[in-house]
């Protein structure tokens, strides 16, 4: 059987449906075939991601009906990109906690794979998916399962960080549905091709209410700034491996989300400028309220939210190598962000009362893991070898040929905080007398292999960046042609060189 | 009484675009007052379901078409197909409902741990994760 | 000539009931309102020549969404501000 | 392969095998180190031809690797110093844990130093600057809980340095669309005329490295708390770093001095003048008041950078020679000076000068690195400081005839005469303590180093030529034309050069001569009186005021200067860090715990955009 | 005061959507003219439905087969809010054992059992009639299920020892939704788009009709049973706070 998108969506599914029944044979069934699934993801994604690369765009259809009228999945070199990173971050996330018993008990609670597994088909589908009603129902599933999972732990604060998530996510879908509906009402489709080739019919007025409902619907996702309440609680009671999959995977789908409506849907230029205002807000909001945190999980998701920012700020800049910078910045991110987030849940699951204060000279004790988050702080900050000094001195470069001078100080500053709370907690985890801990649990051998597979990409990357670069750009300029996408999925035959 | 219906929208044509419209937006204001306002967990989701209703009627309302027939091809009226009423927004919200419902059943379980947990269900009482 | 008064009467029923639910200090009777909306809701789709709709409204609206809402009440309690129960536990 | 990436390539492996090493047979990884660092030099002067350039790109941005006769200055410098500090560090080091950590960022921190050198673009520059900082911040943090304050320190002016050096550079790239160096400077992104920031941006950035005034907070801490034979070189070498950027932006904006930008340029030298200036006098101020070897040579360093940037910023041809003369001879001697203070760490197990005196028996060989040294840094004829410090009091009179400032400078070198002899004197001179007598020489691997770069500076002193030439060449590189190290002050003072050569070198003799007599007549007996017991003129001094050189010898002027110490920089940079503290956590109550208030966020949100819809979103 | 803050914010943003359906008239037809070469969406779905896919109720057409992978996910996010559930209400061994798990019921009269007794076959057999008729009636799945659900759910609370078999429903459940998928991956083999229609089979307004828009649905319909059955059998189960 030929290898399509749609096998993204059903294979998951398949075994979603098919865990509780055939996992009566042996429970640790439970935990293997998530693992199998991703897996195969990582195969789809290669398969897809040649094909896209000899051929422009890959275009299914369901049902058999054409385009403008059934849903059709659509992979671009953009999503193809995201959609290959997601799938490997989601097997290596996978990798990670498989028989990681003390942090979740997967024996206790059979539930967790599966719905990991379809958290991040849903991520899958929002980015791959054409439709926009289609595009609704994953950011549905993708809710839903955040929200169980991140009020996964049995403890009380579980649940009051899943309420928040789900309060303001409900806001969020609700944002999305009212934008939907009002859209169909003008241009009578739902195809995001055929939605953005009529959107010159749409009078200003209803398109700005158009844009900003979606906005702030896809906002609160993405993490921008007065919409993100829910992240910090959200990341730092969700589970390790949920909480790297948060970082990595879900708010990639957020900011997918915002991109797609802005660059494709959209032709509103003061957008933009939207984009670099409202992302450097979020950034120096949230890297501001990083420094004091005690809670490690939490720093680390008010450290994504600026991420997030900044990726914002470069989107919105707006020219081809600003794009192609912030797809860079988003691999970094997803990279770096899980692997921190990976070691981080480590550390704090060592320290004795869950604090920073409390990890001091746990290194002695961890010393691979306290190496990795060293690599990680190192990366996130920006310092070269590193992967994640490339993605900033592009964003800095691009900036820099629109003349923005103030935002490169900008942003420069807030690393400089960056650096200020990330070397806090090195220095503390390396250089200071070891306190007693509770006894220390040490990562089993899968753990390991895949922080160390992400800490050795961020190093090879950093060292030697023309191994995706060249890839990023093909994307940065595929998205930002929309008529060549129009044209693609309109009438199918059209194939982009 | 469809047909009824029919016949007197093209009379009162003003006075039923506001019992649908007004009525919608009245729900969902009303549904986010309820969200913004009540400490309660339970009226806070109580307000979210009656904001998504409003949603709903929307999408119901932008749907109709004057003097539109239910889209469904039943016996004898096989090619009515130009006086049914727009089935996309139906069809949509048919989906809109069973997640509606869907997400409310996930809120009132995580009101019920919370109940357990803090002992109450105000919602500015629950605040044990801020900064 | 009814039909525009029923339809009204709805929408102000509809508006009310919402209303009632929404400021009722009494939980159970506040679900009752949104059972009550829901009823009209879907009398409001039957209206629209949206059978499917009304129908789904009807069975998750009126039977389902409520009784979830009636268990939770029992679970937490049934007052809003919670007067009631903290008597009790005093008691 | 290309020679660059080979030496690049062998230290990078080099770091990785010493820190693997360390696990198996931890004795080893110094060796390694060394190895490693041997070979390179060998590598250098061997392979590499000065002025070849290595095209590559990485990233899709065009890069070179090459060394010039400017560079070139440099690269001895750090090699050798390195080479001896690794040799020295084997034996100072050892039985430490965690010994891999330190030599891997040992090596790491000189492959940034040398990777700055090689690279002739500015995002490689940038690239091994930033791996030379955050490697020297590991080895910073090195000592242990005590020192990640002032690692933290070192960090974060380190970072604040590199993004304003950042920052120029890519608005150089925005301006001029390139990265090489050369290029940049020929289409005149250092001209003052066309854009004043990015020089001045890049300055700062160099400015951090060198210590220069208000940035200087983190030098004497991260200096005196990392380890010895790793602060011979952060002192000695990578303080050069600096100097090096500085010489090379200050050399193009003078030369690229036009009518139009005269104005600018003269206040720059004026400032850049001041500000070393005062750098120079408040360190030797500070310098004077420790009662801690380390701090002090700290603190004396920070006021030798002061003096090579006072003679950088006079762009005059004597001045500019001068600075790098000067740097050349400081990176010497005060990592002599560290390797000393290092090795009486070892032996005695403190530096706190009130407690030991008396090591010249017991160390004689550290004593003598330490006085040759120590004559080197106050100036006094024979050695190469006194030459350079000339040159420098005739290129701010003859040159740039700017007076107040050589009085500022020779106030300052009068007084570090106060500090040098007080660090003499406490560790060395004077009766042995009753804590010191168990105390032995350092070992010899320890020794040698030392020693070497003592006889360095005794040759320099007799044959500045030795230095003068390739200082010519590079100024040259950097536009001063037909400098000739004929005309360096030597001859204007003693007439023919070569003849000074017999002079100093027969002073040195001499001096040799004297001092061994003097060694071996101080071994013999000699009566036994306590250093601090000293009565001035029959009374008993009372023991709050011991006016001995390890005590309170500077009480008096420690009063004198009072109010100099009470404000110093460090609590300004203080009172700003806590300023900013209470910004970030009022900042972070913006997130009250409270689900209801986000959600009143977002309606408000959504009610401002919606408000201001046709103002934000038009096309 | 925030109250009052609150009641502003909302006139605003009720004021913006009135004002963005003023310029969307009720009841305007912007279906436009189905018989168009390049109809709009619906238009193309009513004037093709009865042709081309063979199913007389047009929702259950688009529901099914145009946006089937709506539907899909629609009862993956069910099937996603039980499991959600269950693990959200979990309890350990030993809590389960000191909680007495004494289920939510009406007080026991005989009226309500029998009552019950009564209503539920019926019950249940509307909500099969209506999501087996799914694609020529009102209704289909997703009513047939939530009906059969009530039916369920009046059991549950009028009977204390009724007790789903959850071993059962966990079959149900999985080979509901296996099926679903299974059957768009027959499309998929067949004319290799997946949940491909085969719309040869039977003939329009027949109950055999519209190939396998109906076998889907009524996948749909058990599942979306089941899975609210689990729903309210595990909210059902807690035991109330004293």
């Amino acid at each position: 059987m030929v290898i399509t998108p749609i096998h993204y969506i059903i294979v998951p599914l398949i075994a979603a449906f098919a865990i509780p029944l055939i996992s009566k044979i042996h429970k640790e069934l439970y935990r293997i075939v998530p693992g199998i699934v991703m897996f195969y993801n990582i195969i789809i994604s290669f398969v897809l991601m040649k094909e896209v690369n000899e051929v422009g765009y890959i275009s299914e259809i369901i049902a058999g009906w054409e385009a403008p009228w059934g849903i059709n999945l659509i992979i671009t070199p953009f999503s193809g990109f995201l959609v290959s990173l997601i799938s490997v971050l989601g097997f290596l996330i996978w990798l990670y906690q498989y028989r990681f018993k003390k942090v979740i008990d997967v024996g206790e609670i059979k539930s967790y794979g599966i719905m990991q597994m379809l958290m991040i088909t849903g991520a899958i589908g929002i980015i791959i998916t054409g439709d926009i009603f289609n595009l609704f129902v994953f950011m549905e599933i993708v809710a839903i399962t955040a929200v169980s999972l991140t009020s996964f732990y049995r403890g009380r604060d579980g649940a009051e960080a899943g309420f928040k998530y789900l309060l303001i996510g409900s806001f969020a879908s609700a944002m999305v549905l009212l934008a939907i509906l009002i859209l169909y009402t003008q241009v009578g489709t739902l195809n995001m091709a055929e939605i953005s080739e009529r959107m010159h019919l749409v009078p200003q007025g209803i398109k700005a209410t158009i844009l900003i409902l979606f906005i702030v619907g896809f906002g609160i996702e993405a993490e921008l700034f007065p919409l993100n309440g829910w992240a910090p609680d959200a990341y730092s009671q969700a589970p390790g491996p949920t909480s790297a999959a948060f970082a990595g995977i879900v708010v990639k789908a957020g900011i997918y989300g915002l991109i797609r409506i802005i660059f494709t849907l959209f032709d509103i230029d003061g957008a933009f400028d939207f984009l670099i205002i409202a992302g450097l807000v979020t950034m120096i909001i949230a890297e501001f309220s990083a420094v004091k945190q005690t809670n490690l999980k939490r720093m680390l998701a008010y450290s994504s939210i600026g991420q997030m920012g900044l990726v914002l700020i470069a989107f919105g800049i707006g020219t081809k190598e600003a794009v192609f910078a912030a797809l860079f910045l988003m691999f970094n991110h997803a990279i770096i962000k899980s692997l921190l987030f990976m070691t981080g849940s480590i550390l704090m699951y060592n320290s004795k009362d869950k604090t920073i204060l409390s990890i001091h000279g746990i290194a002695k004790k961890l010393p691979y893991v306290s190496i990795l988050f060293a690599i990680g702080s190192f990366a996130i900050v920006g310092l070269p070898p590193f992967s994640g000094f490339w993605s900033k001195l592009y964003i800095l470069t691009a900036a820099a040929n629109k003349e923005m001078i103030l935002l490169i100080i900008a942003i420069l500053a807030v690393s400089i905080v960056e650096i200020v709370y990330y070397f806090r907690v090195v220095s503390k985890l390396y250089f200071a007398e070891d306190t007693e801990h509770i006894e220390i649990f040490k990562p089993s051998i899968n753990s390991l292999i895949a922080m160390g597979v992400l800490a050795i990409t961020i190093i090879v990357i950093g060292v030697y960046p023309d191994l995706i670069t060249g890839y990023l750009h093909n994307a940065a300029d595929m998205l930002l042609d929309k008529t060549s996408y129009i044209k693609f999925v309109l009438n199918n035959n059209v194939q982009i060189q | 009484m469809q047909e009824e219906f029919n016949e007197i929208f093209l009379k009162y044509h003003e006075i039923i675009t506001l019992g649908v419209y007004g009525t919608a937006i009245g729900l969902m204001l009303i549904g986010l007052y309820a969200i913004l306002t009540k400490k309660n967990l339970v009226k806070i989701v109580i307000g979210l379901s009656i904001f998504d209703a409003g949603i709903h009627l929307l999408f119901v309302g932008i749907g109709y078409v004057k003097g539109g027939t239910a889209p469904i091809f039943s016996p004898g009226y096989e090619n009515a197909g130009n006086r049914m009423v727009d089935p996309v927004p139906q069809a949509l919200v048919l989906t809109a409902i069973v997640i509606g419902f869907a997400v409310t059943a996930v809120a009132l379980s995580l009101v019920i741990r919370l109940y357990k947990h803090h002992n109450t269900a105000k919602i500015d009482q629950i605040k044990s994760l801020k900064w | 000539m009814i039909a525009i008064i029923i339809i009204i009467i709805m929408a102000v029923l509809l508006l009310a009931a919402a209303i009632y639910s929404v400021l009722h200090r009494d939980l159970l009777f506040a679900v009752l309102g949104t059972g009550i909306v829901s009823v009209i809701l879907s009398l409001f789709f039957y209206l629209l020549q949206a059978p499917d709709v009304a129908l789904t409204e009807a069975a998750i609206g009126i039977a389902l969404t409520t009784i979830i809402f009636v268990i939770t009440i029992r679970n937490t309690s049934r007052d809003e501000d919670e007067i009631i129960d903290k008597e009790n536990e005093k008691l | 392969m290309n020679i660059f990436f080979l030496i690049i390539l062998i230290f990078f492996s080099g770091a990785i095998l010493s820190f693997i090493i360390n696990k198996i047979a931890p004795k080893f990884s110094g060796i390694t180190t060394f190895i490693t660092i041997a070979v390179v030099v060998f590598l250098f002067f061997t392979q590499i031809e000065i002025n070849s350039i290595t095209q590559f790109s990485l990233g899709g941005i065009q890069m070179q690797f090459g060394v010039n006769n400017y560079t070139y200055i440099f690269a001895i410098l750090v090699l050798g110093l390195s080479l001896l500090a690794s040799l020295y560090s084997i034996k100072y080091m050892q039985n430490n844990d965690r010994l891999g950590y330190f030599y891997s960022n040992f090596i790491l921190t000189v492959t940034g130093m040398l990777g700055i050198i090689f690279s002739r673009d500015f995002i490689s520059f940038f690239i091994f600057w930033e791996i030379m900082t955050w490697s020297s911040y590991l080895i910073v943090l090195y000592n242990g809980k005590h020192s990640s304050k002032s690692g933290m320190k070192y960090m974060i002016f380190s970072a604040i340095g590199a993004y304003a050096m950042l920052t120029a550079i890519v608005s150089i790239k925005g301006s001029y669309g390139t990265f090489i160096i050369s290029d940049a400077i020929q289409q005149g992104a250092f001209n003052f005329s066309e854009n004043i920031y990015i020089p001045i941006m890049l300055l700062i950035g160099f400015a951090v490295k060198a210590a220069l005034m208000p940035l200087h907070v983190w030098a004497p801490n991260a200096y005196s708390k990392s380890p010895m034979s790793f602060t011979s070189i952060f002192s000695g070498a990578m303080s050069k770093m600096g100097i090096l950027g500085m010489g090379l932006v200050l050399a193009s904006v003078y030369s690229q001095t036009t009518n139009d930008n005269t104005f600018s340029v003269l206040v720059l030298k004026q400032v850049l003048g001041w500000l070393g200036g005062i750098t120079a006098v408040m360190a030797t101020i500070y310098a004077l008041i420790q009662t801690d070897a380390k701090k002090l040579l700290a603190y004396s360093s920070v006021a030798q950078l002061g003096y090579i940037i006072v003679g950088l910023s006079t762009g005059t041809k004597l001045g500019v020679m001068a600075a790098l003369f000067l740097a050349v001879i400081h990176a010497v001697f005060k990592g002599a000076l560290f390797m000393v203070a290092g090795a009486v760490e070892k032996q005695v197990g403190t530096t706190d000068m009130t407690k030991i005196s008396g090591l010249i028996r017991k160390m004689p060989f550290t004593f003598f690195t330490a006085l040759v040294s120590i004559i080197a840094l106050a100036g006094i004829p024979p050695l190469g400081g006194f030459v350079g410090k000339w040159m420098l009091y005739e290129a701010l009179i003859t040159e740039s005839n700017n007076y107040f400032l050589v009085i500022v400078i020779f106030f300052s070198s009068t007084a570090a005469f106060l500090y040098s002899y007080r660090f003499l004197f406490g560790l060395f001179l004077g009766q042995e303590e009753k804590e010191t007598e168990h105390v032995k020489e350092a070992p010899v691997t320890m020794i040698i180093p030392m020693v070497i770069l003592a006889l360095i500076l005794i040759v320099t002193g007799a044959y500045p030529g030795i230095l003068f030439e390739p200082i010519a060449h590079g100024m040259h590189y950097l536009g001063f034309s037909d400098v000739n190290w004929d005309m360096s002050v030597l001859v204007n003072v003693w007439g023919e050069e070569s003849n000074m050569a017999y002079i100093n070198l027969s002073i040195g003799v001499v001096f040799v001569v004297v001092f061994l007599f003097l060694t071996i007549k101080g071994y013999k007996g000699t009566k036994n009186v306590g250093t601090k017991d000293i009565s001035t003129s029959g009374e008993i001094p009372t023991e709050n005021e011991n006016l001995t050189f390890q005590l309170d010898f500077f009480k008096p002027f420690e009063r004198a200067a009072a109010p100099l110490y009470k404000r110093s920089m460090d609590k300004i940079w203080n009172d700003l860090g806590n300023a900013l503290e209470a910004i970030f956590d009022f900042t972070r109550r913006i997130y009250t715990g409270n689900g209801q208030t986000y959600a009143l966020f977002v309606i408000i949100f959504l009610v401002i955009l919606l408000i201001f819809k046709n103002t934000l979103f038009t096309n | 005061m925030k109250k009052v803050l609150v009641i502003i914010l909302l006139v605003i943003i009720g004021y913006f959507l009135a004002e963005t359906f003023i310029n969307i008239p009720f009841g305007e037809n912007r279906i436009g003219d189905i018989n168009l070469e390049k109809p709009t969406a619906a238009g193309y779905y009513l004037s093709n439905t009865t042709e081309k896919s063979k199913v007389a109720n047009v929702i259950t057409a688009i529901v099914v087969n145009y946006r089937g992978l709506d539907t899909l996910g629609e009862v993956t996010v069910l099937f996603l809010a039980t499991t959600g559930i269950a693990s959200i209400l979990y309890r350990r061994k030993e809590e389960e054992e000191n909680a007495e798990t004494e289920r939510l019921s009406l007080p026991s009269s005989n009226i309500v059992r029998s009552g019950a007794r009564v209503l539920f076959p019926t019950i249940a057999l509307l909500g099969i009639y209506v999501f087996i008729h799914g694609h020529l009636t009102p209704g289909g799945g997703f009513q047939g299920g939530t009906i059969v659900a009530t039916g369920f759910l009046l059991m549950l609370i009028s009977y204390k020892g009724f007790n789903t078999n959850h071993n059962r429903m966990v079959w149900i459940e999985s080979l509901a939704g296996l099926s679903f998928i299974f059957l768009g991956i027959w499309g998929l083999i067949s004319d290799n788009t997946f949940l491909g229609n085969i719309p040869e089979v039977g003939k329009l307004n027949s109950l055999i009709s519209g190939g396998l828009i109906p076998l889907i649905y009524i996948a749909v319909g058990f599942k979306v049973a089941v899975e609210l059955t689990g729903i309210l059998d595990i909210l059902l189960k807690i035991k109330p706070k004293k």
